[in-house]
């Protein structure tokens, strides 16, 4: 009966796929595995995953091999036996009761031990790191250091790492996969999650996203997170914690804005601090998410591109400070958008969906709308049609204000 | 067997439908209970759970409030505005107290209909007598569910002039629709009374299918009843 | 009484008096409604299915542009809404409908004209909640509608209105007929019917019945607070005035859960009828079988915050849910173990709907094991949210409830019609559903524990997941076909198939001994059942001799005036028996359009159209009374 | 045909044991004087305070709520059914409401 061979084999060569892909989960392949090591909660997560699997594998061999043996053995043949008139029977079922009721408990017991073990308050000296939710961006905070930075987090291996989530509108969830579990973020309630990158992580980008559906963009919610050596994250944090290191204020541009009542203007200090050399970036943390076809604009506009006229006439004149902050720059403290004061020091912007580069900039700045559904940065490029408004920008900025812009950004090291 | 003998078979089995009327309890049950008894208690274990679902959201939601005015504590506004304690303790005992009469009215409503055709003694006295006017304890059980009402409504008004409306903070949201939907029923309660009243006066209740129909009635008027003694308790007097 | 050829249609047209449109629309008969609930909810899975079609069409490779955004966040919601409520319940209530007053000796369930009722509201609600797709205006909230993203401050749109407004309708329909069924299983079984020889079919549908009676009142609960908010800006998931969004996730999964178990257990049901008929043996361990049965229903209402390890409980709460769900693997072992055992030293014959059975219990058990990984609750911290839980699920509800429900209808078929299916299509269907299944579904397993998060309308490429995914969607391609496969089956044997007689499969339970299809009226003469397998008592004496019989002397119910259990081969009209017949009516039709409308007059409300919306609902709602006062003064029969 | 002939009838029987209008009554004039003594007690700053307030009040009310079901509604004379039925549900209903109460940290362990 080739049929029934078939159906035997599948189950069996499913089991062996399983096996197999589980085994053979390398990094470069599957660079958002769970089954890592490189902290201790996903140490301890892993740890319950590998019993469960254990046991489930168990489970299912026993159960598809007695299915499998009894259609093969008893299936109705030209002068097979009769079907045997069996109503029941009281010590077998008390068997297939109690033999899976063990077994829950060695499921049951280590599971519970790692739910206290991992939902302990964080142990003291743990960098905390606040996360704050946005529809579709990620606000981090370094409370200690004086840092506010957005969708790209840095921490140092071999400290605990300890997050403080919070969400300004809907629900998201936190996670990255290569650290360990996730959290969610519920509006008026503050959750925390902690863990402990190995110190023998090499420095290195891992991908983060957001799990809890949080409406359009839901799925370009993305995080990067950097583990890096402690010396560099020094270096990072201080050059984080300081204000814009291009200040509008103290370009020789026009006069516009006036400096807070006493407050020296900000000495122009032009000096890039550390950031996650490009270079060494892994592959599948440089987003590839094409440009919507519709949405052009001349790069060569870019190279003409002033910093002092962009910050003066584009940043601060064309409604860029009415959501977004830029640390020492008077006015833009809004936190609407993401904190910009430092924006040339991460990789990607729009919660990870682009590369953060001149081209990407500019068409962002120009349609924000047209390159991330439902974001909440209208469209800004004069003429340009905002899917949401369902109107096209009469005001705005034309492509060589938004070079200007764009050049400006690109100088907030 | 041809057609019209298994007719007739049939038939022989047939138990008097004579007149086909809308009799139910002559159809046979398996547990001799009657059909919609049977639904309506199913329907009053549902219940259970939708005034549960509600229950333990007035209660969660309890202190949560960002803003007055509260239930059991005074609230000062911004404005230096101080709005009193919003729980009106007196006049809802006294509502609870009509609810409950009214579920003893109501009983004795179901009794009177069950005694219907059974002699009366001629030495009984008033309370005897009155025990066996079935319009008397629907048209008071009514009566009672109405004012009620009315002291729900009387409530209501006043806690939208001292400034809670269901739409002013999480506790107001949560009382209203609570009580509300209790009152709800409570009106759907009210007018069922009515109808059956309605049948008494035009035809008379009487027989094992109307005592049914005023028992389902009885029922959910009583289990209405129940769960306001719960929402009493829980909402108006644990602060 | 000799056994004469088995009726064909033209038997039936003359038998029954009318089929014409009228019939239908006013029909109160428990067989023609299971009938329509069948047509309506395959049509509902088929619209679920395409929409499952078109998002593994844009998941098939990374960074695909076939579907928006918005669109796809559309389609997800509904494919879940619509397979969880139009196609899965409505399914099991063509079954319910169809063979409970079948199995139990009865002529209709308890109350007729509310089981009309029950299958308009579902018809309306299900358009009510289905149109807006086309117009790019469905929700977009998830099936599960968490707060506060479903309420208008962050879903301005009419989309989420219909979600609310939709699901409370159909509310209304699955808790009318759960009161009607459970009122016909304790009432309307047949003398000697006992509680402990319900068919297994039947038993299971009973505790459905009460999980429906208890989950639906908390998610009316939680959809009446967002329905107040969205249109009468109370506060209840509002951000402002400090509402807790866990509020509505927790009364959601408190009906959530029990309902993957209304979900599974009519399917379970459905196959402790087929494997047992072709293995030629009695279910083994009916009073265990029926014992978990309960034991899972009434588990299911402790383990809901299962769903929500995420949300930061506290380890004690995590700990005690984590507990309980791992306690109803045990009923559910029970099952799969005595299916086994009942198959074990039978004689197997590998029918299309014994293989159907068959493959739900294979693949149930992988679903169940995935289930009990997520029950973990540190290990669900890594799977929650991820396409991990998405294969869990398809694999319980795609691989259970569906092969579940297919398994049925291969198996009733004949029943419902008076011919097979085609054999040969089915086997096709069967290997194609099989394989497909698995292909689509298998590899969620790895893009999930592999970091991809589910709900997300594109990915990025390099994420390991490309494979996975483009595997996914050619098997979803293979199901497009076999379900094609079964749809031109399930059409054209209506009329081409063979004919089958009474009993086609030699099963045991009353439906086999009336004509197929059954007639208006179902049995005759009510029979007396003594025992468990009335039909193999009949046929087959011996084969049940093992167990306890009553005997008719012994039994005091006589008011049905019973007869031992015949085969009854004849088919006449019901007034030709003299059996009363319900009258045929369209009030109950009348009054659930009363009920759509007036449920439909909210959604102007939002727009400021006041009085666009009082007219419409006090019309709808005066329609609603209307209908029912004359329902209820109209006689039944 | 009469309604005494079936098996199951326990209604049947039972409406022999039905209390009587003057116990009614009786029921009436208890159910009021728990509730005069839950509202008495609501104004007793004293008992307020009591760490034996609360639970006080519940198992008043929970006697009230019994004493209407098991008698006005007929419970403790009607069939079994209702009662496994209705308790059943009841069941279900108090401890999903317990187990709220802690998960929103209404009540700990
Ligand atoms: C038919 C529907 C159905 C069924 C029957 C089940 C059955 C089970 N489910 Fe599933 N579940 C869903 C439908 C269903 N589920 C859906 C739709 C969701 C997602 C909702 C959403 O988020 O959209 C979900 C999500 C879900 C979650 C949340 C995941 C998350 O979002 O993080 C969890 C967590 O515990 C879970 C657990 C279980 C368990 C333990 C069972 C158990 O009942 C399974 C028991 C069965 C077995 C275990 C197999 C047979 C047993 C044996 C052979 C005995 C021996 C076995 C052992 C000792 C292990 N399910
Ligand atoms: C019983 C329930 C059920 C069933 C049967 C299915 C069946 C299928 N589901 Fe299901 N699914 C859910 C319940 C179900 N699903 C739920 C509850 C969710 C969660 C939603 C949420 O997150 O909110 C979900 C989510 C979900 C996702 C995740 C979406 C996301 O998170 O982004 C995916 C992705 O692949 C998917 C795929 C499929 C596929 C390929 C099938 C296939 O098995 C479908 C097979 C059927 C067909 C292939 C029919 C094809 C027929 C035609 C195409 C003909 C059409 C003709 C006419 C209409 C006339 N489903
Ligand atoms: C209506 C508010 C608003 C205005 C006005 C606005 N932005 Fe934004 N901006 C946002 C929001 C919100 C985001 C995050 C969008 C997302 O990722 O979904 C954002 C993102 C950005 C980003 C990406 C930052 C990152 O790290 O992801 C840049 C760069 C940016 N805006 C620049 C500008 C400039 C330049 C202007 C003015 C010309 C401007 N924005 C005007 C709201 C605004
Ligand atoms: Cu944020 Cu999903
Ligand atoms: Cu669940």
């Amino acid at each position: 009966m080739p049929k029934l061979r078939l159906r035997a084999a599948a189950p069996a060569a499913l089991l062996a796929v399983a096996l197999l892909a589980l085994s053979a989960c390398g990094f470069t392949e599957y660079p958002n595995s769970t089954f890592n090591h490189t902290t201790d909660f996903n140490t301890s997560i892993d740890n319950i995953f590998q019993t469960l699997v254990f046991w489930g594998t168990i489970v299912f061999v026993v159960v598809e091999v007695a299915l499998i043996v009894t259609i093969i053995k008893f299936r109705k043949r030209p002068g097979g036996p009769e079907a045997k008139q069996i109503h029941g029977n009281a010590a077998l079922e008390i068997t297939w009761t109690a033999i899976p009721a063990i077994i829950l408990v060695l499921i049951a017991v280590p599971s519970a031990r790692t739910i206290f073990e991992t939902q302990k308050p964080a142990p003291a000296g743990a960098l905390k790191v606040q996360v704050i939710g946005h529809q579709w961006w990620w606000e981090f905070r370094y409370p200690e250091l004086g840092i506010v930075t957005a969708n790209e987090v840095y921490v140092p291996v071999g400290r605990t790492v300890s997050f403080e989530l919070t969400t300004k509108d809907v629900l998201h969830s936190f996670w990255i996969p290569q650290m360990g579990g996730k959290r969610d973020l519920i509006t008026n309630k503050t959750n925390y999650l902690w863990f402990t990158p190995s110190d023998t992580l090499e420095t290195m980008a891992w991908n983060g996203f957001c799990t809890e559906y949080c409406g359009a963009s839901h799925a370009n919610m993305r995080i990067r997170l950097y583990t890096v050596q402690p010396a560099e994250f020094e270096a990072w944090a201080r050059h984080q914690a300081r204000d814009a290191v291009f200040n509008p204020a103290a370009a020789p541009a026009v006069p516009v804005v006036p400096a807070a009542a006493g407050a020296p203007p900000a000495a122009a200090d032009t000096a890039a601090g550390w950031m996650y050399p490009a270079e060494k970036l892994p592959a599948h943390v440089v987003p590839q998410t094409p440009i919507p076809a519709g949405l052009a604009y001349d790069d060569a506009l870019l190279a003409g591109g002033d910093a002092a006229r962009g910050a003066q006439q584009g940043f601060l004149m064309g409604g860029c400070i009415g959501c977004h902050a830029v640390r020492g720059v008077p006015g833009a403290v809004s936190n609407i958008g993401p904190d910009l004061t430092h924006i040339a020091s991460r990789h990607t912007i729009a919660g990870g969906l682009y590369r953060n580069d001149g081209p990407t900039l500019a068409r962002w700045i120009k349609n924000a709308r047209h390159m991330k559904p439902g974001s909440i940065m209208y469209t800004i490029g004069r003429g340009e049609y905002d899917p949401i408004l369902k109107t096209t920008q009469q005001a705005g900025l034309d492509d060589r204000q938004i070079a200007d812009v764009v050049a400006y950004l690109m100088a907030l090291k | 067997m041809t057609a019209q003998t298994a007719a007739a078979h049939a038939q022989g089995h047939a138990h008097g439908h004579d007149a086909h009327d809308a009799h139910e309890h002559h159809h046979y049950t398996t547990t001799g209970l009657d059909n919609r008894k049977v639904a309506v208690w199913t329907f009053i274990g549902s219940e259970c759970m939708l005034f549960a679902s509600l229950i333990s959201t007035y209660l969660i939601y309890k202190g949560k409030s960002v803003i007055g005015p509260f239930p059991h504590t005074e609230w000062t506004d911004p404005a230096g505005k101080v709005y009193k304690a919003i729980l009106d303790i007196p006049v809802t005992s006294a509502s609870t107290f009509v609810l409950l009469m009214s579920s003893f009215a109501m009983v004795l409503a179901l009794q009177a209909v069950q005694l219907k055709g059974k002699p009366l003694a001629p030495t009984a006295g008033w309370w005897e007598r009155l025990q066996r006017s079935s319009q008397f304890w629907l048209l008071a059980t009514a009566l009672l569910g109405t004012v009620f009402l009315g002291f729900q409504s009387y409530e209501f008004t006043s806690f939208v002039h001292e400034g809670l409306t269901i739409k002013t903070n999480l506790f107001g949201s949560t009382f209203f629709t609570l009580t509300g939907f209790h009152g709800a029923h409570v009106t759907v309660g009210v007018l069922w009374l009515m109808s059956l009243l309605w049948i008494d006066r035009s035809r008379g209740l009487a027989g094992k299918n109307d005592e049914l129909l005023v028992d389902i009635c009885a029922l959910y008027w009583h289990f209405v009843d129940v769960v306001w003694i719960a929402i009493f308790t829980l909402i108006y007097l644990i602060k | 009484m000799a056994t004469i050829a088995a009726p064909t249609h033209a038997g039936t047209a003359a038998a029954s008096e009318n089929t014409g449109i009228w019939s239908w629309i006013s029909t109160v008969d428990h067989k023609r409604i299971g009938t329509m609930y069948l047509w309506t909810a395959l049509f509902f899975f088929l619209v679920g299915g395409l929409e499952a079609t078109l998002i593994r069409t844009q998941l098939m490779r990374p960074n695909m542009g076939f579907v928006s955004a918005e669109t796809y966040n559309q389609l997800f919601t509904m494919h879940g809404t619509t397979m969880v409520f139009l196609a899965v319940m409505p399914l099991s209530a063509a079954f319910f409908n169809y063979l409970i007053p079948l199995q139990i000796g009865a002529r209709d369930v308890a109350f007729p004209r509310l089981n009309a009722f029950s299958y308009w509201v579902y018809l309306l609600g299900g358009i009510f909640i289905t149109v807006p797709i086309l117009f790019q205006i469905a929700p977009d909230g998830g099936w599960f509608g968490y707060a506060p993203l479903t309420t208008t401050q962050f879903s301005a749109g009419p989309n989420i209105d219909f979600w609310v407004i939709g699901l409370q309708i159909l509310g209304v329909s699955s808790l009318a007929a759960a009161f009607n069924f459970i009122t016909t299983i304790i009432n309307m079984r047949a003398p000697g019917m006992t509680l402990m020889r319900l068919p297994m079919f039947t038993w299971m549908s009973f505790v459905v019945q009460f999980l429906l009676v208890l989950a639906f009142p908390p998610i009316t609960v939680a959809l009446v607070f967002l329905l107040f908010d969205r249109f009468f800006g109370t506060t209840f998931y509002a951000i402002a005035a400090g509402a807790d969004p866990l509020l509505w996730q927790h009364l959601f999964w408190v009906f959530g859960h029990p309902e993957v178990y209304i979900l599974i257990l009519p399917a379970f049901g459905l196959v402790s009828e087929v494997l047992p008929t072709f293995s030629k043996k009695p279910l083994f361990g009916y009073n265990v079988m029926v014992y978990s049965g309960i034991m899972i229903g009434f588990l299911g209402f402790g383990v809901w915050a299962h769903h929500m390890f995420a949300v930061g409980m506290g380890a004690i709460a995590d700990s005690i849910f984590s507990t309980m769900t791992m306690l109803i693997a045990i009923p559910t072992g029970v099952k799969i173990f005595n299916w086994i055992a009942t198959m074990w030293a039978g004689e197997i014959r590998f029918t299309v709907p014994m293989k159907f059975a068959i493959a739900l219990i294979a693949m149930f058990t992988i679903g169940g094991i995935s289930g009990v990984m997520h029950s973990s609750a540190p290990a669900d911290l890594q799977q929650t949210d991820t396409y991990f839980v998405v294969a869990h699920f398809h694999y319980v509800l795609f691989g259970g409830s569906i092969m579940g429900i297919f398994a049925g209808i291969y198996h009733y078929y004949p029943k419902m019609t008076g011919r097979f299916m085609h054999e040969g299509l089915g086997n096709v269907h069967f290997w194609l559903n099989l394989i497909g299944m698995n292909l689509t579904f298998f590899p969620m397993h790895f893009s999930g524990l592999l970091g991809m998060p589910r709900r997300v309308y594109q990915y990025d490429a390099g994420q390991g997941w490309d494979t996975f995914n483009l595997m996914s969607t050619y098997g979803t391609y293979l199901l497009v076909v076999a379900t094609a496969v079964f749809a031109w089956n399930f059409i054209r044997s209506r009329s081409t198939g063979a004919v089958a007689g009474n009993d086609p499969w030699g099963a045991a339970t009353l439906e086999w001994s009336i004509p197929s299809p059954p007639p208006e009226y179902n049995f005759a003469q009510i029979p007396e059942v003594t025992s468990r397998y009335p039909l193999w008592d009949l046929k087959d004496p011996a084969k049940t001799a093992g167990i306890e019989h009553s005997h008719a002397d012994a039994m005091t119910i006589t008011d049905a005036h019973a007869v031992p259990v015949h085969e009854e081969t004849e088919r006449h009209t019901a007034r030709e028996l003299g059996i009363p017949m319900p009258f045929p009516t369209a009030k109950p039709l009348f009054t659930a359009v009363g009920m759509v409308v007036m449920f439909s007059g909210l959604t102007f409300l939002r727009y400021d159209m006041f009085a666009v919306a009082m007219t419409v609902t006090i019309g709808g709602a005066a329609m609603l009374i209307g209908g029912l006062y004359a329902w209820l003064t109209a006689p039944l029969e | 045909m009469s309604h005494d002939s079936h098996a199951g009838a326990h209604a049947a029987h039972a409406e022999h044991h039905h209390p009587t209008g003057n116990q009614y009554a009786v029921i009436a004039l208890i159910l009021t004087v728990i509730t005069v003594v839950e509202v008495w007690a609501y104004y007793i700053p004293a008992l307020v305070a009591s760490p034996m307030f609360n639970p006080a009040l519940i198992v008043m009310s929970a006697a009230k709520f019994a004493i209407v079901v098991l008698f006005y509604m007929h419970l403790k004379f009607d069939s079994r059914l209702f009662r496994v039925i209705f308790t059943g549900s009841l069941i279900v209903a108090m401890c999903t409401i317990v187990a709220l109460l802690f998960l929103f940290h209404k009540l700990s362990l």
